[in-house]
């Protein structure tokens, strides 16, 4: 059977092109392109492209079912993996000289994982932007773009090599690009889009020069696949090579470089400013895209390549500190915020940070889990502020909100399981994935990398209930005229918030292991197994349960703290003033470090271009016509109208000449 | 097919566009279309029949020297996709025109049409002489294209444009000069056809051929052109009319690369290997500068000079790193830069005409104005950009790493900030021309003419698809094209009856 | 001494030109300058015929053929020398060289 | 010896007439003294064995040039032209590069081995040398040589010249009230 694994990218694809026919052509009509057509069709094809994923699924197993069972019936007792990776390879990309790049797809767990929550969670939000779209003219290129970004999506986490994920880790920058400049009569958004392009390139730029280096350590005659990657770094005939200093070193520098392209696109420190701004798009772009898939493409490239970096210590050390950090520095300035999306941008930034501190310690799997269950309810919470704002006609600002749960009681009830499962409640989908973060840092990372990520998970907690109280318990603060207007969001819109409010209860369940349940970490074993192998799973430490009760503890302390503050008043909710100075300063600090590290440079190397340098050239040349002109002038000079000088000047040449014949003669 | 046809048609395209075509632009405009794709239908085959020749024979004997100059046809991949995407260029440039050169369009097809015979027979040649005259002729119609059509500062433009090219391609005379002295000085039969030159070089004191490596160069650098002998450049293209400029960024400029490739590497491979240092260093000046001016710039078209000058200068720096996957990067980065720069410019120029001016800060919101206008833009600067899934991407790709390869992970990088600056300057151009608000009271809807949607659309459809199969361009680039010269003594001889079909 | 030495010729040759070159520079008349041409072109035709005895035979007689065709051109040169210098004058009234400064109008 | 006695004569009358182009005042007396520059150079010729070339210098030079030379000066009655000074500043200072020219192509001359360069080759009767048949036969020898093309090309340049100046003359000898008014664009 050969898997048609094109087609998973190829009908978003499609759906991309027919919904961007429907938008150009259909501009210049009076109401615009059908809205019905294009929202059919741009729901209608995620959706396809989620059952094939569905399927996919079985074709993991079909392979290997009778295997298993030819083991079992005959008594082998074989170690046989449960499934088996299949690929398709499309056509030859690049072949030149030592280069041979297939463009072609793998299906495998991880991919496999990242592709039911990618097309899944896609087409809910795809429905959802249904009906929240719906009265933007540009509706038909929205789903235009959204229907592209999942495609590029698909391709990120099916391919098959680095390359083509870069292929869909640009593509995806694209579209993160398009959907956040979606408004583009205002200029900030569009300035917003464009700081989004550009930190990510400055990560992508990472991205090329760590393949590059990572080839390198390969040797350049291994084609550039995902296979060939970890069955080298597998291969225990390569231990020694990789023991040795300058390989070593060369793993560590490629590793750095590929964190670099990984930070950029997930928002980490230093590139994680942009994250912010892009919450400038429309809502459900902030949903699918800088929440839910896009932005943890870097934790999936790190589980990805895990067996690289298990050979990269020290990188691990730096990414688990990065991770700790931005965490930590993203909770903190999640709760100074005013803006509901802003609140939540930072809150998912905070959330990479996790990932990537479960990745650092060595614990891929957990991280890939923390991105599967904060997909579920970082969307319904995306969802839930979307239909937040839906109902209070653009207004973001959660100063004026307060009270809406009377109002709102669907909504309510849909981002209260987000918020249940972000706090870290039990069971909630986030208890699960943050416990078990908690316990692998305890375990591989040591205490201080504990204590940071246990005072974040209650900060966490704080500015979440802090968000829940500003918009949905305290008092209503918005003005009556919006008042009247509040209305439940359409069903388009609801039903997304159920299924993901209710995937953010169960989700967790995938993989707790109190009840038994371990089909996460039993499918991720094969991609990222080794890797943990590698770097050991640390001493036997406290009970898990005993981990799971702190981390409970601190969620509890973080709700009852922002309680607490609420009844001192410290969220000072009926100031709609900007942010106060410290705030500010907080808030921007990245922003500043980039701009004195990048933006000014760069700046002024170009005034200095502009201004010296060209002028300068110019001026030479200049300087050189006019030395050409003057010769000119003196020749014509001697082409006097006079008849007599000319034939004078004429015949002192020849004299001149006479000269030089008569000089050899005495 | 025959060589010698190929040459001759847009020679004869241009008499017939100049002399036969009728009084009114639109006829005009159908007979020069039609003309130029016959042109085009005569090169492909070329490109498709690989590697063919014409049988050389003595063109003329210098009478004192008793030097051979011949004259021989040839062609390969290098330059068969330049021939083919020549052919491309014109009839697209003829199809963006009209709105830009009004009721000028014959002169403008004559220009553009002996454009291309001239670069034809540069992309053609087989002996040194032959290629420096196609050389030094193609200084003509491109003069012609700026001077006659262009904007305000046309003279001035046209003229530094023409002081630089003949400070640049002197050089390279005094020293085809030099060699065809060759003879006198060591009573030896010499002829300048490329092959007869390599070995006759080889046989050079070594201060000589280094002497002529650097005339031969600077001849190139200036027609790329590189960074300290760019000056010519950004005016040339800016106040050229928007096909001319995008004719001479799209075909003219490549052939400082293809003269390198061709000529420069091939007569002097040991001073170019000795001194690859220098022209790596000279085209990663170029991508900085290039990239760095380009942000700055307060013309549209300005813009993409300065882009062009950016990413040529990448082309430039990989050349010399002498690898295969640079002969083949170059070759693809000379096809998409040609098909994504000239894109822009024809429709930079067609938006030109609607505001009127050409600063950037009045346009504005063409994207509401000109839904497929902004599409088409929008798709030829990603593509310009490197975006994967364009040939731009593969090209530069490659290009990265070659220069890694050769040079190290720091050069890479200095290379590879070409990455962000080049999104940087081009989403600033994307920006102001497609969104924010109208610099107009009242904006209206704007139409692109249809003519030119069906121009660029094909070529940025090939741009796509040259993103995900390279393999036809990538082959084109031999291995030993860098040791290689067009010669006629050693290839297939020409009207191969398979060659036509495939 | 006995026969005419080609030495001879030339020095007489070199003499001439040299006063026809002082005509020619020296007279701003116009009349004077076309005859100062004339006695330059008489001298170097007595330089070929000087020549001309320096080799032998056939080879010696090309030196003769020279001064032919000199002296056709110097014909038609006087021709329209004259010619010219009546459209001159007609029009500027005026011999002297000195004014003829723009002949372009 | 009697050779050497013409020439002197010859030479000496060539010097002094062309040195009376060079001074006289007035056109006329010029052309007179040019034309006993001419009737010597046409002596000497024939002392060198060039009969052909002697006779030609006398038909063409004294007999046609300076005769229209002559007829032209008749016919420009103001060509006396009293009003341009004979003499000025720069007509003496032009003598110095003419003489020095003439000093230097003595120099050149005399200084070179005379033996060498300037001996007489011919070993032709004088005679034979210079007649028309000689010259004839190798102008227009058995095959069309560079010296026959040559006179062809000659007969061209005087029929263009005898056309090219009638053109000229004719231009204003058709308008006579042409000299009052100079004319724009003329020739």
């Amino acid at each position: 059977m050969t898997p048609q694994l094109w087609l998973l990218p190829a009908l978003p694809f499609f759906g991309f092109l027919v919904n961007g026919a429907l938008a150009l052509f259909g501009s210049r009509t009076e109401n615009g392109p059908s809205r019905g057509l294009s929202g059919f069709l741009g729901v209608l094809f995620p959706l396809v492209s989620f059952i094939l994923v569905v399927l996919a699924w079985q074709g993991l197993f079909l392979v290997q079912d009778s295997v298993l069972r030819l083991n079992h019936d005959l008594g082998l007792g074989l170690r046989i993996p449960q499934v088996k990776p299949f690929g398709q390879v499309l056509w030859p990309w690049m072949q030149t000289g030592e280069l041979n790049v297939e463009f072609g797809f793998r299906f495998d767990e991880l991919a496999g994982i990242m592709l039911l929550f990618v097309t899944g969670i896609g087409t809910l939000i795809h429905l959802y932007s249904v009906g929240y779209m719906a009265r933007d003219r540009g509706f038909a290129r929205f789903m235009a773009y959204m229907n592209l970004f999942l495609a590029n999506m698909v391709v990120l986490v099916l391919g098959n090599g680095p390359l083509v994920t870069f292929m869909g880790w640009e593509g995806v920058g694209l579209c993160s690009y398009l959907l956040i400049g979606f408004w583009h009569h205002d200029a900030a958004n569009g300035a917003a889009a464009k700081k989004a392009f550009l930190v990510n390139r400055a990560g992508d730029l990472g991205f090329l020069l760590g393949l590059f280096l990572l080839w390198q350590v390969l040797g350049t005659g291994t084609p550039l696949t995902y296979e060939a990657i970890t069955n080298w770094f597998r291969d225990p005939a390569h231990a020694v090579l990789l023991a040795s200093a300058p390989v070593a070193a060369l793993v560590t520098a490629s590793t750095l470089l590929l964190l670099l392209g990984a930070t950029g696109k997930s928002a980490q420190i230093p590139l994680l400013t942009w994250l912010p701004d892009a919450m400038a798009g429309p809502t459900p772009v902030s949903a699918l895209i800088h929440a839910a898939t896009m932005v943890t493409s870097g934790v999936f490239l790190l589980a990805r390549l895990s067996d690289v970096f298990a050979h990269a210590p020290a990188t691990l050390q730096v990414v688990a500190w990065i991770g700790a950090a931005t965490a930590a520095w993203a909770a903190v300035t999640g709760f100074v915020q005013t803006d509901i999306k802003k609140i939540l941008a930072y809150s998912t930034i905070s959330q990479l940070g996790f990932m990537f501190l479960a990745a650092g310690v060595g614990a891929f799997d957990a991280g890939v889990f923390h991105v599967f269950t904060h997909a579920f309810f970082k969307g319904v919470l995306f969802l839930g502020a979307g239909s937040v704002i839906h109902a209070l006609s653009g207004e973001q600002d959660v100063r004026r909100m307060g009270g809406l749960w009377k109002k709102l009681p669907l909504t309510f009830a849909a981002m209260s399981c987000g918020w249940y499962a972000i706090v870290g409640l039990p069971f909630g989908a986030g208890f699960w994935s943050k416990d078990l973060i908690l316990e692998n840092v305890l375990l591989r990372g040591g205490p201080a990398l504990y204590l940071v990520a246990l005072a974040t998970a209650v900060v966490t907690a704080v500015y979440m209930t802090r968000l829940m109280i500003l918009v949905f318990w305290s008092k209503p603060r918005f003005s009556p005229d919006a008042a009247s207007h509040i209305h439940e969001s359409p069903l388009s819109m609801q039903i997304p918030m159920w299924v993901l409010g209710f995937g953010s209860l169960v989700a967790g369940f995938a993989w707790a292991d109190p009840f038994h349940l371990d089909w996460f970490s039993r499918h991720m074993s094969e991609s990222v197994g080794p890797a943990q192998a590698l770097l050991g799973a640390g001493a036997g430490g406290p009970s898990p349960i005993l981990l799971e009760s702190v981390g409970v503890v601190a969620s509890l302390l973080g709700i009852l703290v922002a309680f607490a503050l609420h009844r001192k008043g410290c969220f000072r909710e009926n100031s709609t003033g900007p942010l106060s100075m410290p705030a500010r300063a907080w808030t921007l600090l990245f922003d500043g470090v980039q701009s004195v590290a990048g933006i000014w440079p760069v700046r002024i190397v170009s005034w200095i271009l502009d201004n010296i340098l060209q002028p300068l050239l110019v001026g030479l040349a200049r300087v050189f016509g006019w030395c050409l002109e003057m010769a000119g002038g003196a020749v014509r000079m001697a082409q006097t109208p006079r008849l007599r000088w000319n034939l004078g000047l004429s015949v002192l040449g020849l004299v001149a000449l006479l000269i030089l014949l008569a000089r050899n003669i005495p | 097919m025959n060589l010698h046809m190929v040459l001759v048609a847009p020679l004869a395209a241009a008499f017939l566009t100049f002399f036969l075509s009728g009084r009114d632009a639109a006829s005009t405009l159908r007979t020069s279309l039609l003309l130029a794709l016959a042109v085009a239908g005569l090169t492909f085959p070329v490109l498709f029949a690989g590697t063919v020749a014409t049988s050389v024979h003595t063109w003329f004997q210098i009478p004192v020297l008793g030097t051979d100059i011949r004259w021989g046809l040839a062609s390969d991949g290098l330059s068969g996709w330049l021939l083919a995407l020549t052919s491309v260029l014109v009839p697209a440039a003829l199809l963006c025109s009209p709105p830009v050169v009004g009721d000028k369009i014959r002169e403008f097809a004559a220009a553009a049409f002996l454009l291309q015979a001239t670069l034809y027979g540069a992309l053609l040649s087989v002996d040194l002489l032959q290629f420096f005259a196609f050389f030094e002729a193609m200084l003509l119609p491109a003069t012609i294209l700026i001077a006659l059509f262009g904007g305000r500062d046309r003279r001035r433009a046209a003229s530094l444009f023409l002081v630089f090219s003949l400070a640049g391609s002197v050089p390279l005379f005094v020293a085809i000069w030099y060699l065809s002295t060759v003879p006198v000085m060591s009573g030896r039969h010499v002829s300048l056809d490329l092959v007869s030159l390599q070995a006759l070089v080889a046989t050079l004191p070594p201060q000589v051929r280094l002497r002529l490596f650097a005339a031969t160069a600077l001849a190139f650098l200036v027609k790329i052109p590189a960074v300290p002998v760019h000056i010519w450049q950004a005016d040339a293209y800016s106040e050229g009319p928007a096909p001319g400029s995008a004719l001479l960024t799209g075909i003219m400029a490549k052939i400082g690369l293809y003269g390198f490739l061709r000529i420069a590497i091939p007569l002097f491979p040991q001073e170019a290997k000795a001194d690859a240092g220098v022209f790596v260093a000279l085209g990663l000046a170029t991508v900085l500068v290039g990239a760095l001016l380009a942000l700055r710039q307060r013309e549209a078209r300005r813009v993409l000079a300065f882009s062009s000058l950016s990413h040529l200068g990448l082309g430039l720096a990989a050349i010399f790193t002498f690898r295969p996957e640079a002969i083949s990067g170059v070759i693809l980065l000379m096809v998409a830069h040609g098909l994504s720069a000239a894109a822009l410019f024809f429709l930079a120029g067609i938006a030109e005409t609607w505001s009127g001016s050409r600063h950037v800060d009045d346009f504005g919101a063409l994207a509401r104005r000109a839904p497929l206008f902004s599409v088409l833009f929008a798709v030829a600067a990603l593509a310009s950009v490197g975006l994967p899934g364009t040939a731009g991407f593969v090209a530069e790709f490659l290009l990265l790493v070659a220069l890694w390869k050769a040079f190290g992970l720091v050069v890479a990088a200095v290379a590879g900030t070409t990455v962000i600056l080049s999104a940087a300057y081009t989403l600033r151009l994307v920006q102001k021309l497609l969104f924010g608000t109208s610099a107009e009271r009242n904006p209206v809807p704007l139409e692109l003419p249809a003519a030119a949607a069906w121009a660029v659309a094909p070529m940025l459809l090939a741009l796509v698809y040259l993103g995900f199969q390279p393999g036809p361009v990538l082959k084109a680039a031999r291995t030993d094209l860098l040791t290689r010269l067009p010669s006629a003594q050693a290839l297939i001889v020409e009207d191969a009856p398979h060659v036509a079909g495939r | 001494m006995g026969d005419l030495q080609p030495i001879q010729l030339q020095v007489l040759a070199a003499l001439l030109f040299a006063i026809g070159l002082a005509t020619v520079m020296a007279r701003r008349n116009l009349f004077f300058v076309l005859m100062g041409v004339e006695l330059m072109l008489n001298a170097a035709n007595l330089s070929f015929l000087s020549w001309s005895r320096t080799m032998p035979g056939s080879v010696g007689l090309e030196g003769q053929l020279a001064p032919i065709f000199a002296i056709a051109v110097a014909a038609a040169e006087a021709c329209v020398g004259l010619a010219m210098l009546l459209s001159v004058f007609r029009s500027r009234e005026s011999l002297d060289t000195d004014a003829f400064d723009r002949m372009k109008e | 010896m009697i050779t050497q006695v013409y020439f002197w004569i010859f030479s000496i009358v060539a010097l002094a007439t062309a040195l009376g182009v060079l001074v006289s005042r007035h056109p006329i007396h010029a052309a007179l003294c040019l034309i006993g520059t001419m009737v010597s150079l046409a002596g000497i010729y024939s002392l060198v064995a060039a009969p052909f070339l002697a006779t030609l210098q006398i038909l063409v030079y004294a007999g046609a040039v300076v005769m229209l030379l002559v007829f032209v000066i008749m016919v420009l009655n103001s060509a006396k032209d009293d009003h341009t000074p004979r003499w000025d500043a720069f007509g003496w200072a032009a003598l110095a590069p003419s003489a020095a020219t003439g000093f230097f192509l003595l120099r050149v001359l005399l200084g070179a081995d005379a033996a060498h360069s300037f001996a007489l080759r011919s070993t032709d009767p004088p005679a034979a040398r210079g007649t028309v048949e000689a010259l004839s036969a190798l102008l227009f020898g058995d095959r069309i040589g560079a010296w026959s093309f040559l006179f062809l090309v000659v007969g061209l340049l005087l029929l263009s010249a005898v056309v090219g100046a009638v053109l000229l003359a004719k231009h204003h000898l058709d308008s006579p009230s042409a000299p009052s008014t100079p004319r724009p664009g003329g020739h």
